[in-house]
């Protein structure tokens, strides 16, 4: 079988991404059905429908590699390897959490792991990605630094200031704008005055490519096409990937400013992760008994991870003062 | 006619009559309206959560949502004022001041000074303040000690829908820059509010609860954990008197001075950070100004020096509660 | 003379510009001088060699008609018709001037003229001007307003994200880029990732044009066009002016960062009065005595502006206290 | 060996020897070099007073000028001190701080508490502050209190040569997020100095002039003014002592404390706006813990709640003067 796989990457590699997509999916579908029940509490953005865009991308990077990521930030953490039962005690609150329950779903981070911290500011992980691209810069080992920035995100000033940053410091920094068509409830097309973030990154002298963010093969190549070359030296790149959200821009969303029938569609004819297995299967990688099998060691995983975190402890009073300053 | 409604609609209201009386009055915001070029409902949002929903309807194009870009529009606001129009601004959460502070506190506050008094920037910046709502670290300050802080700019933070509605009308009408403070947790808040428009001035301080003991200043959410305090302290034998701020800039000194100089005691509550925030300028005003009238030391509930913590377990540790408050209180009454 | 008169403005009208550039070159150079004497406090940026875009700009305008300007504004007052007399007040520091002495350089405003305020914080003129034009079209009445920024400033984020704003909401505003190569001592193509800021201006939906900022004619024309169609409801552009900047960044400034000889070259071939002269004077439109009576009546203002503004009576203690609030 | 040097080297020295000793400090900002891409001479300005002239000649690409993008760069010292490097940027003046404040207060302040203590940002962000340049309200302020304010910050304001190289080489040390606040009008202020370096902790007020009638509390250029305002008072035979606080946060309230306990008496002496600022600050603190041991009000001197005037005239009256802060301490003495 591995002889005739058809694709950049090896079979247990494949399979290692389509369990990860799986997670992320069965994560947030989670998440949605136990916020909906009122477990969780605080905001909570679901990147179901969009994973893809982290695996495929995070497949080139190792853990010296550092990302930054937004407020939609489970895909990105599990994407780069953050543990999903810390995860998911950060987000019930819980200690044990990957933030000790300090943080939430808007601020996982696990620095060991390269992820940097979703982030509850809009833009605020560009400046951040430069500062890892230029640390990366001076240990001189060929890492890079990735910032994830929703479509919306891509207005702010922060992030157009590091574009440009990037670009006259040559650093190994990658801007990825995940183009899901929506702000919240408000349209890219009208937000945002240019039709193509190449164009946007050409103001800035990057070079930009724009993929199809559903098509996990697609991210892969171009992501790996521009990670190369920051790692060689030749300088930052902007990703657009086109992807589409599976749930409201969080949870308690009505979205009544999508169109009849919007969502339907979505789910039906842009998933990525159906994609992935119809590619992996036709192309007899895998069969669909293989896949299957893994979607419920995912689910189990998942399930055991809400067990675990509705188990874990509650921090204490003592845990309110800590962590402020490494010394006060 | 005064009917019950929530200091929520309090401000859909106070901005729809504002709309309606000056066609100057224009609203900008990130999905203030919702759906803008989407392809299902317009006004699907009406803010992140639902505060100008309707409006839309009913003043069309006078408010527009906006690109993330809070420098951009809340600048354009504070532009548009310096020409002529009485612009809102919504910055959502107060937390974001800090990717558009430039604009607010060297811009609009500082272009009458500056300007020599040839200029007005009558903007209003509403922002939501306060923690509470599960929402961490990055969405739940009070930042209200950093804006009263700079000259140039009025504070607003109202603890009630009656007070909301006719100071959000006074901002709006006013022709300085204001930053108007509206607490996320007090949304749900029902009291009585006239159907016609009116304005309360700034810089009257409202006495809540009138007491004999001990005075306790504060404003916002904290007026309410307050009077609940008060209530416990009542039963203790323990006479409280409330001042509710209402504006912390400008500050309504004075009703604090006499206040005190009745009860010779003062203890001042703030949801902001504890370092240099409203209740240490509360004390420190006291205590240069009416320093013969205190019988004991001032005392301050804010919550700790630390970020707002996420776990609902710390947050609510966090946040000042009746309990923290009475004892202060019976900390500088010496139990009486 | 008036018949062959080959250029698109009266030769009044020509006279007229001539005059506020030589008004501007006047007053920057008396600053220089009496800065260098230490009659001057503060800060003071001078924009002497930069006058044929802020009068070939401003002469399209009437005073309905906003600008924001940067800490280099003195030549953007004049040629916006602020008084003379009062600038020269302010920046003495004395009652009487634009802002009563409570300003100074970086400072200087007259609303009553459309312009709203010299800035000490680089960029944040246009985030106002979006605003102003915002008015503009609520009002209906055809007025624009411009924003002027530094090649320098032109990579803060405030800037950037008013592209955008601008350029979604069709605002009758433009943007004009000062590039005279300079921010501080900082060479623009070190700082600036792209060569041409109509490139910029596409990453953000917007039409640019680069000219001659040295050229009056080459500007009057550019800005002309793009005044017209942003009047006229189609939206905002960008303009390039490439310009040259006499004196230091500020007064005091040693200039070490330059090639040697680059002034001398600057002042003897890319002098935008000398060259606005020779164009009047070789069509025949005005004849070298004439201007040099402008010049000597020019000189002759600024000398009284300077004996005034030195008799002019300072702030007093009352005074520190007034104009923060309209009502407080 | 300690030498003569002025305020502005101790800054110089500080840095350059920080970097002789760590390969991870870098630093970052405009102009901190000069002349980048330009033809003439590199390292043409050392900053725009000069302050970072000649470590570019030692140091070299660990000197990086940027580009006029305060929340890119400072954001990417913050960034870069995340994954082990020790970045100093350079915010020029702090009055910047409007354009790039999410970067300081809601990123490199918050992170160690948000992601439960696993982060460190051993960051450092200096910035000029102060008035009396002639520079006007953008170029002047001292904005100290909105950074004391943010839990997760330290900040530093030194008032000699001496502190500055000790605290400054602390700063750069420390592992947590610092605003490190140069004065401005005391760049050209000269002392002792040594050569070695040292460095100073933080959170250890200093008690620059011992005295036993009242306790003028301030820091900065304030400590100057005050110890002017001490000989004139020591000459009406009141005995004044004050406490250089030279880091406002943390705080070093045990020294007050102390000092205000053995006084009796009062005075905050702050550069800052007077609302929430960092005399209200130690006045309410004070109040609160040494309420007893106060034998009259407590005053507190500072500028008006105005932007800071252009004028020389007016910007001289707006500065507290020498005989502003012992016309306070002659109030809370009264006389004596
Ligand atoms: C500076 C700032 N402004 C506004 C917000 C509120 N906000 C959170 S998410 C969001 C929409 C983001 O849209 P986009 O960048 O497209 O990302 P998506 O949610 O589609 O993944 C907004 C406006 C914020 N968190 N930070
Ligand atoms: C936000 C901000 N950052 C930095 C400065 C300091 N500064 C003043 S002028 C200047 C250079 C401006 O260069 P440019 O925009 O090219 O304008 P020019 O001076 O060349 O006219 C700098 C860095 C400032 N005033 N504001
Ligand atoms: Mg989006
Ligand atoms: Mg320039």
């Amino acid at each position: 079988m591995a002889a005739n796989n058809p694709f950049p990457l090896s079979r247990d590699a494949l399979l290692g991404c389509y369990r990860r997509m799986r997670t992320i999916r069965e994560f947030e579908d989670r998440l949605h059905i136990d916020f909906g029940r009122g477990d969780i509490p605080g905001f909570v953005h679901l990147y179901a429908g969009e994973e893809a865009a982290a695996v495929g991308i995070m497949s080139h990077l190792g853990d010296g590699d550092r990302i930054a990521s937004t407020h939609r930030g489970h895909g990105h953490c599990i994407a780069k390897g953050v543990d999903v039962g810390a995860m998911m005690k950060e987000i019930y609150g819980r200690k044990g959490g990957s933030c000790e329950g300090k943080g939430g779903s808007m601020h996982i981070a696990d620095l060991s792991k390269g992820m940097m911290g979703a982030n509850g500011i809009l833009g605020a992980g560009a400046p951040l990605v430069c500062g890892a691209a230029l640390a990366a810069k001076f240990r001189g080992k060929g890492e890079i630094a990735i910032c994830f920035v929703g479509d919306g995100a891509s207005n702010q000033g922060t992030f157009l200031e590091s574009l440009n940053l990037a670009a006259i410091w040559n650093l190994p920094a990658l801007f990825v704008v995940e183009n899901n068509g929506y702000a919240e409830s408000t349209s890219r097309d009208y937000a945002t005055a240019v039709n193509s973030y190449v164009d946007r990154a050409s103001g800035f002298g990057l070079p930009g490519v724009v993929v199809d963010g559903t098509d996990f093969f697609a991210v892969h190549e171009a992501a790996g096409e521009i990670i190369r070359r920051a790692r060689e030296g030749g300088g930052p790149s902007l990703l657009e990937c086109k992807m589409v959200r599976f749930h409201g821009h969080f949870e308690g969303d009505a979205q009544t400013y999508r169109a009849n029938g919007e969502l339907e569609d979505l789910r039906a004819n842009h998933d990525c992760l159906k994609k992935l297995a119809a590619q992996l299967t036709s192309a007899g990688v895998a069969s669909a008994a293989e896949l299957a099998d893994i979607d419920r060691q995912v689910l189990a995983l998942i399930e055991q991870a809400v067990v675990d975190a509705k188990a874990a402890p509650l921090p204490s009073a003592a845990d309110l003062l800590t962590d402020v300053y490494v010394k006060y | 006619m005064a009917r019950r409604i929530s200091l929520k609609t309090a401000v859909n209201e106070a901005i729809d009559q504002a709309m309606q009386l000056d066609p100057t009055v224009i609203m900008l915001g990130e999905d203030i309206v919702g759906g803008a070029g989407a392809p299902g409902e317009m006004d699907a949002w009406g803010g992140v959560l639902g505060v100008t929903k309707g409006l839309y309807a009913k003043h069309g194009d006078r408010l527009l949502d906006t690109p993330l870009s809070e420098s951009a529009y809340v600048g354009a606001a504070i532009g548009a004022a310096c020409c002529g129009m009485r612009p809102i601004a919504e910055l959502m959460f107060i937390d974001f001041m800090g990717v558009c502070f430039d604009q607010i506190f060297n811009q609009a506050a500082k272009f009458r000074y500056m300007f020599g008094g040839k200029a007005e920037t009558p903007v209003v910046i509403r922002c939501m303040v306060g923690a509470g709502f599960r929402a961490a670290a990055q969405h739940s300050q009070m930042l209200t000690p950093l804006f009263t802080h700079i000259p140039g700019l009025k504070v607003v933070c109202p603890s009630t829908p009656y007070d909301t509605k006719g100071l959000l009308m006074q901002s709006i009408r006013d022709n300085d820059p204001v930053i108007f403070c509206e607490h996320k947790n007090l949304y749900a808040l029902e009291g009585d509010v006239p159907e016609a428009p009116y304005a309360i001035p700034f810089g009257e301080a409202n006495v809540v609860r009138e007491g004999r003991d001990v005075t306790i200043v504060t404003y916002g959410l904290m007026v309410h954990r307050s009077l609940e305090a008060a209530a416990t302290l009542a039963k203790e034998g323990i006479d409280v008197e409330i001042v509710d701020l209402r504006t912390l800039s400008p500050l309504d000194i004075d009703t604090v001075l006499e206040s005190v100089t009745r009860t010779g005691r003062l203890v001042c509550v703030d949801e902001a950070s504890p370092r240099c925030n409203i209740a240490t300028d509360i004390a420190a005003q006291v205590a240069m100004h009416a320093f013969k009238a205190l019988k004991a030391q001032i005392e301050q509930v804010a919550p700790p020096h630390t970020p707002v913590p996420f776990s609902p377990t710390l947050e609510d540790l966090y946040i000042p509660s009746a309990a923290q408050i009475a004892q202060a209180v019976r900390r500088t009454t010496g139990g009486k």
